[in-house]
């Protein structure tokens, strides 16, 4: 059974993760008033970016995307398995780490200092991406998803500033304008591509592949929030990656300062205070 | 059987030590050296073999024993007083006097008695006799190159290397005996040596930043060793005992809870708990070896020893909250103040600080799976910050600098050095690894405590900080670097073996605490009868199984190695340097002509200044200690 | 912040003003300079053109009644068909497709068909 | 502190729009130095003017910079024309006026797109070219060229503008200034457009005028001067009044500009209500001799024509100096101590013209 649902996983969740994304860039070109790609275009692209010839500038940077391929899976694989939470979240940190140490590992001072943004990038959700964990927790009394799944409450109503604060870490997680410093999917920035500046070809695949994945994963995050009715959990879903979109076409690229700013002192603040709530409902 | 391999831990270092002091041949002391670490390591192994036990000292020799002991306390107090005068430092004088008097008082009143169960080795001394005997004889090894080229650089007329042996091996001897005795003044007089034998460790280079460094670091661990002998005196003024095992079965909390205040205070002072910190931070100008022995197995350990030795008593209560607290803020303002560093051995030292914080913090929380974490981030972390540090160290040795900015490309240049120091900070961060499964349970058992639960959320953060930082300047390549490494047994092999020690202690993380955390656990915290041991024997750590997880991981490297094999780039490329290369890493700029492009880690320098946060930490964790003492004495 | 939301969601449910090229195209305005030709009977091979022609795109052969124009240098800017005295050449308003080789334009008298030779 | 991060920043960099080198010296990611290189599209125009005849003279300086090239004509053409003393019928200044403005237009439009692009707002970005169209189609249907319109000549212009055309021209102008209400609100209002435009890479009025800034860079620091107003081809006919703010950062910068895209568009409708009838060209006949300095306000700011002529069919000399030129000192002081996130901003926020520049 363990076997079907890990093979399921694997195989599914890009094909999800790539239509999400095909169905985003139409979104968004409509949104420009313009008509887009197909459907299936992220598919194409990664195609032939498959197909290329894989140029690098140094020779273990392809591990390193590869690495958060793998640490992706493994991570949304081990969240479909509801284990624990927080050992969910340390993993991908894991996947992020091989990004981070890919973009160092080449020495290009663009995709250096890419890196160094996304670090701080990590500063910035980290917190929020556990106080949510915790928030579950203090509801729940576990960190594991099996049994938050057991409960028969929506842990929205408990939890509605945890969940806003997590939609706001989940634009810095996807990349999306005003948080789209480190890499965004457009070369117009500072840092032209940062972080995947010097990745091309095969191992930029790797790269998008890895993101369709972590994709899935954030979203079946945000619908934990939702957990007990699988309609409400999948229109929460559509809602918040609407709500992305949106903001992605709303929001001129803000800078890393102004996020830390933003997501330790209101972010945190909004997290604490349902925290507090919901311990003293629940514990005291 | 146990009193020969008591002789042979604590003792036989020390006699050692002299004989080294007295005979300066390098042969001959290499090979003291080499014997007495075989020796250390294999009586370890066999006294964790023998099993817990009582070592009972009677009629003469242990008069003479407590007699010579108090001798040499006071002479350490003395040697302290004398370089109270010789540094003109009033405060120092004043300590070893405060400390001076009362232990003289003290022996008087208690008429120097002794504790006929002179020793006992339960299972909390055998986690640290493992960590202290076999991680200290290897940076000892380590050191034997080390200290050769450490010289060669400082153009001696005269090799000074004897003292450093000798202190080495003395301050080796003094932890196990620290964590062994149960006559609690003799463990005041083993931490008086472990002072000593740091600030003389510190001191060892006779540069003025290193004196200066030294008399911070006994002015500091002597005001511990105050707290520490009051605590005794307040301790026997209650319950009119000095046995350790005597102390711990007293139930009534209350009675208890000032002199263990004092303790948990002498505790941080060794523990470079902020606002304690500076003296290990200011430890960083010694040889490496000495950073890499204070910091991993030695010296702040025994502060760690002390707290968890008496946290049975005080758990539950103000004080171990408070503690808590205090370490966890230790744990984040360390790893903020870490992300500021360029120094690769003061980020190591924050880091360390950082990670002793969430080890007080672990110590005190009344959980059964907070003990486990506790005990094991000992181990795992003694382990891979003796790797790391003996791998900057070696990496100093090589390039001349222990700035983190100027080891790009170091993998090309140390490649075995780079790869073990990679691994050690990898073991620091990354999963499958025991550091962060110790963070995660912490996150995980601090729901009771939400202040310390939030201050280790913003720690982890910082810490992926600085620690990515560090990984990814470790693996950053540099095609014109050449490699420069040269290997010797003595030199990385220790190294190597430190790196499996760090493999193996995470994957067999279950194995080790049904091994020694559990027995510990049923014995000091849950009364001490053996029928209780089932009951905390544990299978996984909710949900995690180190061996699966490495299984996964390996499968997962494995996959990714085949992946990359077919990935593998068939041609190279130069860096974007927007469309100007002249070089791999160089562009070409019509006003400068060829130009090098560089870059530099962050370190936030305008906003994470480190005198002033410092200074603000500190305050902080006064006002935090204040705080802790204020309701504990009203 | 959300300045932006009501432009964003008018566009988003708006037709896109962009158009399928090539499968839709726009009209042309009358008058536009999208390319240039020459009519080789009314043609007179004076030579006016290539003095006049700013960029030296234009090459007349008086001799063997050949008018030739490199379209790459060409920059339309209209002064050849404005001073010919026989008004034979002539602006179009269709812009030229992008092609993948440089070929030059020549017309030349008595040859309907349009000869190419490769730049 | 040995170590400092340098940035190869540009020549070829996708948020510049065209090619200009600054090796930013930084720490962390505040710039703390910034040495500029030029030089990467250099043409050698101002040579090729003197080899080439004095009417297709033209040809070549509209091609110093496509998106102000008749404004470039236009100023040679007015130097040619003094020097000459040939006066240019009426109709022929107002035609001048429509079609400068109208470049003035899809020229800030364009900046304004890149403006947003610079700080990653693409869907704005994709809104003020969209808006730049409607300015192009006009450009296409009066002129017959979108871009390098080619309508100046000496003596007056090639192209008349009919009632029809007239008609178009107006009917999508008061579009546009709709379209335009909507990004303006955008770009004055929006929050995170604020975050990254107010306060950043201040230039005060002192150093404006000591750095030699000109157009919207001086007159966003409070330098009231508009080369307009001394009154070229028919402005002296128009009623305007240079835009000024107070500021002097990015923000003001960007004020400037949209505002005069409102002003241009006001002045566009006073031309066509003044638009005498007439022929649009005088008879030239001759060479010029001796030289001239002549000025025109293009949308980056004014530029500087110096033509020399000896009475041939060839010119001596042409220099140009373009606002960018002048504003590149500004620049320069302004990246100084910014965030690395904010040079894009810093940079575009003079509307540098490279191509301009260099010639």
């Amino acid at each position: 059974m363990n076997i079907q649902i890990i093979a399921a996983t694997i195989l599914l969740a890009p094909v999800i993760g790539g239509l999400i994304a095909g169905i985003d860039r139409i979104i968004t070109a409509r949104m420009q008033h313009r008509v887009g790609p197909p459907l299936l275009q992220p598919f194409y692209d990664v195609l032939k970016l498959l197909g290329k010839e894989n140029i690098a500038v140094t020779n273990d940077q392809s591990l390193y995307a590869v690495l958060y391929l793998v640490f992706n899976v493994i991570t949304l694989v081990m969240f479909v398995l509801q284990m624990d939470l927080l050992l969910i979240l340390f993993m991908l940190l894991l996947a992020v780490a091989s990004l981070v140490l890919g973009a160092m590992s080449a020495n290009s001072p663009f995709s250096k200092i890419g890196a160094q943004r996304e670090l701080i990038a990590i500063l910035a959700y980290e917190p929020i991406l556990i106080s949510s964990v915790v928030g579950m927790y203090f509801v729940t009394g576990s960190f594991s998803i099996s049994r938050i799944l057991q409960i028969d409450r929506m842990l929205f109503i408990d939890l509605p500033l945890l969940f806003i604060a997590f939609t706001y870490v989940l634009t810095i997680k996807l990349r999306k304008s005003p948080f789209d410093f480190s890499t965004s999917h457009h070369g117009h920035q500072e840092l032209v591509k940062g972080l995947t500046i010097e990745y091309s070809g095969p191992s930029l695949a790797m790269i998008e592949i890895a993101h369709w994945y972590e994709t899935v994963l954030l979203l079946l995050f945000a619908g934990l929030f939702f957990a007990n009715n699988l309609y409400v959990a999948v229109a929460a879903i559509a809602i918040c990656y609407f709500a992305e979109i949106l903001v992605d076409n709303i929001a001129a690229r803000l800078t890393w300062q102004i996020m830390l700013k933003s997501t330790w002192i209101p972010g945190l603040l909004i997290a604490v205070v349902n925290m507090v709530w919901v311990y003293i409902k629940y514990h005291v | 059987m146990v009193s020969y391999l008591l002789l042979a831990m604590i003792l036989l270092p020390m006699l050692l030590a002299a004989v080294v002091l007295a005979v300066t041949d390098r042969r001959f002391r290499n090979v003291c050296v080499l014997m007495v670490s075989g020796i250390l390591m294999v009586s370890a192994l066999l006294i964790i073999k023998t099993g817990a036990a009582f070592v009972e000292i009677h009629g003469t020799l242990a008069e003479v024993l407590d007699y010579v002991i108090f001798a040499a306390d006071v002479a350490i107090s003395l040697i302290a007083l004398y370089f109270g005068f010789k540094f003109r430092s009033i405060v120092l004088a004043v300590l070893s006097i405060a400390q001076l008097i009362p232990l003289v008082l003290f022996h008087i009143q208690i008429n120097f008695a002794g504790v006929e169960k002179a020793f006992h080795i339960d299972h909390l001394s055998m986690i640290m006799l493992l960590l202290v005997n076999i991680i200290g004889p290897l940076i000892a090894v380590y050191a034997l190159h080390y200290m050769q080229e450490h010289e060669h650089h400082q153009h001696l007329t005269a090799s000074r290397q004897h003292y450093f042996f000798a202190t080495i091996l003395l301050f080796l001897g003094a932890m196990n005996g620290l964590v062994m005795a149960n006559n609690i003044n003799w463990i005041h007089f083993f931490w008086e040596v472990t002072t000593l034998c740091s600030f003389l460790l510190i001191g060892h280079d006779q540069t003025e930043a290193a004196l200066a460094n030294a008399k911070r670091a006994l002015i500091i661990n002597f005001f511990g060793g105050v707290a520490f002998i009051l605590g005794i005196m307040f301790i026997y003024s209650r319950v009119h005992t000095i046995a350790v095992h005597e102390i711990l079965t007293y139930s009534d909390v209350s009675v208890l809870l000032i002199p263990m205040a004092l303790l948990v205070l002498a505790g941080f002072t060794k523990s470079a708990q902020i606002p304690f910190q500076s003296w290990l931070l200011g430890a960083m100008v010694a040889p490496t070896p000495v950073s890499a022995l204070l910091h991993s197995s030695t010296m702040v350990k025994a502060g760690i020893y002390l707290i968890f030795r008496f946290a049975p008593v005080f758990l539950g209560t103000w004080l171990a909250d408070m503690s808590a607290l205090i370490g966890a803020f230790t744990f984040a303002a360390a790893a903020l103040l870490a992300i500021s560093q360029t120094n690769a051995k003061r980020i190591l030292a924050y880091s360390t600080i950082s990670n002793l914080g969430l080890m007080i913090t672990l110590i005190c929380i009344l959980d059964i799976y907070a003990i486990y974490a506790a005990a094991l981030l000992i181990v795992l972390h003694g382990v891979s910050k003796a790797l790391l540090f003996l791998c900057v160290g070696t990496i100093e040795q090589a390039i001349g600098s222990r700035d983190l900015e100027d080891m790009d490309g170091i993998r090309q240049r140390l490649p075995l050095t780079a790869f073990l120091a990679t691994f050690g900070a990898i073991s620091m961060l990354l999963p499958p690894f025991g550091v962060l499964i110790t963070k995660w349970i912490g996150i995980e058992v601090t729901a009771s405590l939400p202040p310390v639960m939030f201050l280790i959320i913003l720690g982890s953060a910082c810490t992926v900080f600085f620690w990515a930082k560090f990984i990814g300047k470790l693996l950053s390549h540099n095609p014109e670097a050449e490699k420069i490494e040269t290997l010797f047994l003595t030199y990385q092999g220790p190294l190597a073996i430190i790196a499996v020690l760090a493999l193996i202690t995470s994957i067999f993380m279950i194995e080790f605490s049904n091994m020694f955390i559990a027995p510990f656990i049923s014995s000091a915290y849950l009364g001490s009868s053996d029928q209780t041991i089932p009951n905390v024997l544990i299978s996984d750590f909710a949900g995690f199984y180190p061996p699966a997880f490495f299984a996964v991981t390996a499968i997962a490297l494995l996959l990714v190695f085949i992946l990359y094999n077919w990935l593998k780039p068939k041609r190279y490329v130069q860096p974007f340097l927007s469309g100007e290369n002249s070089g791999h890493n160089q562009f070409y700029s019509l006003s400068d002509g060829k130009f090098n492009a560089g870059f530099r880690n962050y370190y936030f320098s305008s906003v994470l200044n480190e005198h002033k946060l410092t200074y603000l930490m500190n305050s902080i964790a006064s006002a935090l200690l204040i705080v802790l003492f204020g309701v504990i004495l009203r | 912040m959300f300045a932006m939301v009501k432009n964003v969601i008018k566009n988003l449910f708006s037709r896109p003003s962009t158009r399928l090229f090539p499968y839709q195209t726009r009209e042309f305005f009358p008058n536009v300079r999208g390319s240039i030709d020459n009519d080789p009977e009314v043609c007179i091979y004076c030579g006016a053109c290539q003095m006049r022609c700013p960029s030296e795109a234009i090459v007349v052969n008086r001799a063997e009644k050949v008018w030739t124009i490199n379209p790459y240098k060409c920059i339309l800017c209209g002064v050849c068909a404005q001073i010919c005295p026989k008004k034979s050449i002539a602006i179009h308003s269709e812009y030229v497709h992008p092609q993948s080789s440089k070929v030059k334009k020549i017309r030349q008298k008595k040859v309907v068909e349009e000869a190419q030779s490769h730049a | 502190m040995a170590k400092k991060t340098i940035l190869p920043f540009g020549p070829q960099h996708p948020v510049l729009p065209e090619p200009i080198q600054l090796q930013l010296v930084m720490e962390d990611e505040i710039v703390v130095e910034a040495i500029p290189a030029i030089g990467y599209v250099h043409r050698g125009l101002e040579k090729l003017t003197e080899t080439k005849a004095i009417a297709e003279n033209i040809f070549v300086v509209e091609r110093i910079c496509g998106i102000c090239s008749f404004m470039h004509a236009l100023c040679y053409c007015q130097g040619i024309e003094s020097l000459m003393n040939i006066t240019v019928p009426d109709r022929s200044r107002f035609l001048r006026v429509i079609w400068g403005e109208l470049h003035r237009l899809h020229s800030h439009h364009l900046w304004l797109g890149l403006l947003a692009d610079a700080f990653g707002f693409e869907s704005l970005f994709m809104q003020c070219w969209r808006n730049r169209e409607m300015v192009m189609d006009i450009m296409e249907m009066t002129a017959g060229s979108r871009v390098i319109i080619s309508t100046n000549a000496l003596g007056g212009v090639r192209r008349d503008i009919d009632s029809d055309q007239q008609k178009f021209i107006l009917n999508s102008l008061n579009k546009l200034q709709e379209e335009l209400d909507n990004i303006k609100r955008v770009f004055s209002d929006d929050y995170t457009v604020n975050k990254r435009l107010v306060d950043v890479a201040v230039i005060s009025k002192e150093d404006a005028h000591e750095l030699g800034a000109v157009g919207p860079v001086m007159r966003a620091s409070g330098l009231s001067f508009d080369y307009r107003t001394t009154g070229y081809a028919a402005y002296n006919e128009l009623d305007f009044e240079p835009i000024v703010e107070q500021s002097g950062d990015c923000y003001a910068r960007m004020m400037v500009r949209l505002r005069e895209c409102y002003q241009s568009i006001d002045i566009i409708r006073q031309a066509f209500a003044k638009l005498p009838e007439g022929p649009i060209a005088s008879p030239v006949k001759g060479f010029p001799s001796g030289e001239i300095a002549t000025r025109v306000e293009q949308p980056r700011g004014e530029v500087l024509y110096y033509i020399k002529a000896n009475g041939t069919n060839h010119l001596d000399r042409l220099r140009v100096r373009t606002p960018t030129f002048a504003n590149i000192p500004a620049l320069l002081k302004m990246v100084k101590g910014l965030t690395l996130a904010d040079i894009p901003i810093a940079i575009l926020s003079i509307d540098p013209c490279i191509s301009c520049t260099e010639r």
